[in-house]
């Protein structure tokens, strides 16, 4: 049966990047993008791999829809004509595909069950997580606890995704005279349906998100997910409102401090663990009990996680789309 | 027990029969906003149907919330978002059925004064 | 119960096929986004029957997710069309 | 909608959605309603639209009746897509809006919307803009059933007469 489910899916998925391919409608291509995203979640949750399905629902079916259109806003709307031949590209990608089959030739047979990840590594975190770290979740305990060396290191990537998007696109401000916004708010104005259940909804997706935040280390979730959620919500109400209603909330300028005081909240865990006389990021030391430790380090880690991937993601949106107002003013 | 799986798996048919005419009407129905009807139909009565035969299936727990949750974000949502494009859409210029009819009409008869003229 | 749960299951499929055709060969945009919008409704659905059938009710979150973030997707995408006029 | 109400009405969400009850998550729930709610006023302060949401319990004696016409309008429809889906005749109407007020003007247009057969198209001051499938739903419409429901689930303060 999943096999089945899997099968529709993964066939659907392919003609869907195939159409892709060929269509020269950026906009109709970012809406099949879309549908790939939500595609490739259901993948993910037939797979059971539920966490990787949540983060695929939120970024790829929600903020990168919006990225991709505010791009697209940006840029236009048809693919440029290419006219060069495409007989080379197509040979260094032939050669390169080839090198790349070559590569896995060496590797263990996929998906067997006597390849060594399957005999070292995922069964001590399957059988020694919850004597170390303690949490029902045990995605949760491998990102936060495991491998919060590279959570870390992704959530600084993250943070250096936004300080590159700033410095190419330039930081928005609120705009002090906002007689060249009401230009843009009277086009949305119109949508009374849209405004009213925009506000009805936007507080419960807020709080969806915070519920995800504290409940990642019990179910799907934690501070990833949590932080783009929230983000989209604040997203929904530029949208429906205008940008510079948006930036009366949360200011851009709050945003950047937000986004480096996630990343520090994450770092600052690792060093009071190094002055606890721990390793960088050695949660066990955090507290007399090394479980509670263990818990209050993944609590607090996740915090800044969430945090930062929340500041990002708006201060990201509210870049291009101040670019977008900007060039449509002029 | 077995009274609730049966009118459980009942509501869920006859939900799916819902979502696939819905699904159809897309491809029959002749223009844009005749076909939004037919995928109204799939966002309302078919969801409806659909969560209340996996209510039935819940031990009326928590899950039996979330389901209620998101039966009731489909509720708010769905509708907004087919008005938001109707209305999108009219205001883009897009024209109901009986006004292109209309309008190929007008524009018929000037063609056939400017002929008569001429 | 499983049976019927499967065949379920294996309906919103079918249902999400013909919605991903339409977006794929519409004959205006807004029929495009329409079937976006279906199939994220019928994405929905399917979570959340699937979450029974693999006895995970623990999917409904993310089934709630998508019906929060779906909206908020074609929100952005009619916005859109506030700054560029549709072409086709 | 008041901000009590809202209280009320994020800790609920927040209880059903977690069910936890341990201190520890409940006061993290406590935090986040108190943070929600923070930001339901900061846009309030800036958009200055928080009246504009009225939501009262009295909705869910609305809800049956609305059930029952999605019901028997959704046969209709999908009757409609097996039969004879050519020749349509679909029209557009508008709806007068004088008799409900403000603040149950979207419920009307979405219940319009949530109805097969009938999409709110439009809606100003004084009137919906409405496409139906068929004439009939329009002057199904016209006659006022909805609209009396609607209109009769909570009195305005200051306007019983």
């Amino acid at each position: 049966m999943a096999v089945l489910i899997d099968l529709v899916l993964l066939s659907m998925l392919a003609i869907t990047a195939l159409r892709v391919i060929f269509l020269k409608d950026l906009f109709a291509v970012v809406m099949l993008f879309g549908i790939y995203s939500l595609l490739s979640a259901l993948i993910f949750v037939n797979l059971d791999a539920v966490d990787v399905a949540f983060t695929e629902a939120a970024v790829g079916a929600g903020i990168s829809t919006v990225l991709m259109l505010s791009t697209l806003a940006l840029t236009g709307r048809t693919e440029k004509e290419n006219k060069r031949s495409s007989v080379l590209p197509l040979l260094v990608v032939i050669a390169t595909g080839a090198a790349l089959i070559y590569g896995t030739l060496d590797m263990p047979p996929f998906g067997a069950a006597d390849n060594p990840i399957h005999q070292h590594v995922a069964p001590r975190y399957i059988e020694e997580s919850p004597k170390e770290v303690g949490l029902p979740n045990l995605v949760t305990s491998v990102l936060a606890s495991y491998r919060g060396f590279d959570t870390f290191g992704e959530t600084v990537v993250v943070f250096s995704a936004m300080v590159g998007v700033l410095s190419l696109l330039g930081a928005a401000r609120r705009r002090e005279n906002s007689d060249d916004a009401a230009v843009i708010v009277a086009g949305f104005k119109g949508h009374k349906v849209l405004r009213v259940v925009a506000k009805l909804i936007i507080p419960l997706i807020i709080l969806f998100a915070l519920y995800v935040q504290f409940h990642g280390d019990f179910g799907p979730g934690g501070g990833f997910q949590a932080g783009v959620i929230a983000a989209a919500a604040f997203i929904l109400y530029a949208l429906v409102f205008s940008l510079s209603h948006a930036m009366q909330v949360v200011s851009p300028k709050f945003l950047q401090l937000l986004a480096s005081l996630g990343v520090l909240l994450y770092a600052s865990v690792g060093i009071y663990s190094m002055l606890k006389g721990g390793h960088f990021l050695d949660y066990n030391k955090l507290a007399a009990d090394p479980l509670v430790g263990q818990h209050f380090g993944i609590l607090i880690i996740e915090l800044g996680v969430g945090i930062a991937v929340f500041a990002v993601m708006l201060s990201i949106f509210y870049a291009f789309a101040h670019q977008v107002e900007r060039s449509t003013i002029k | 027990m077995l009274v609730l799986d049966i009118v459980s798996s009942i509501l869920l048919m006859t939900g799916i029969f819902f979502g696939f005419s819905g699904a159809v009407g897309l491809f029959r129905f002749p223009d844009f906003f005749t076909r939004v009807h037919a995928a109204s139909i799939t966002d309302s009565i078919a969801v409806i149907l659909i969560i209340a035969g996996l209510l039935l299936q819940t031990s009326f727990d928590l899950n039996t919330a979330k389901l209620m949750f998101i039966l009731m974000f489909l509720m708010i949502t769905s509708p907004t978002a087919s008005h938001a494009l109707a209305k999108s859409a009219r205001h883009g210029g897009l024209l109901t059925l009986g006004e292109s009819k209309q309008q190929q009409k007008q524009q018929k008869e000037q063609m056939q004064q400017q002929e008569a003229g001429q | 119960m499983t049976a019927v749960l499967a065949a379920v299951c294996i309906a919103i499929l079918v249902i999400m096929a013909l919605a991903l055709t339409r977006a794929m060969k519409a004959p205006t945009v807004y029929d495009r986004i329409l079937g976006v919008n279906m199939f994220g409704t019928k994405t929905v659905l399917f979570i959340a029957v699937v979450g029974y059938l693999m006895g995970r009710p623990e999917f409904l979150d993310i089934a709630i997710v998508y019906a929060l973030i779906n909206f908020i997707g074609m929100v952005a995408v009619l916005r859109y069309f506030e700054y560029t006029a549709p072409i086709d | 909608m008041h901000l009590g109400l809202w209280v009320v009405v994020l800790s609920l969400f927040w209880l059903l959605l977690s069910g936890y009850m341990q201190p520890m998550l409940l006061s993290f729930g406590a935090i986040s309603v108190l943070l929600v709610v923070l930001v339901i006023k900061r846009m309030a302060n800036v958009d200055q639209e928080l009246k504009q949401v009225d939501f009262r319990l009295s909705i869910f004696r609305y809800l049956p009746w609305l059930l029952k016409e999605i019901m028997s309008s959704s046969f209709h429809v999908t009757k409609l897509i097996w039969s004879s889906p050519k020749d349509l005749s679909p029209t557009l109407a508008k709806i007068s809006l004088k008799n409900i007020p403000k603040e149950k003007r979207v419920l009307y247009a979405n219940s319009i919307t949530l109805t097969p057969g009938t999409l709110s198209l439009d809606i100003n001051k004084h009137e919906i803009t409405v496409h139906a499938l068929e004439a009939a739903s329009v002057d199904e419409l016209n006659e006022g059933a909805m609209e009396r429901k609607i209109a009769g689930l909570w009195p305005k303060k200051g306007e019983e007469k």
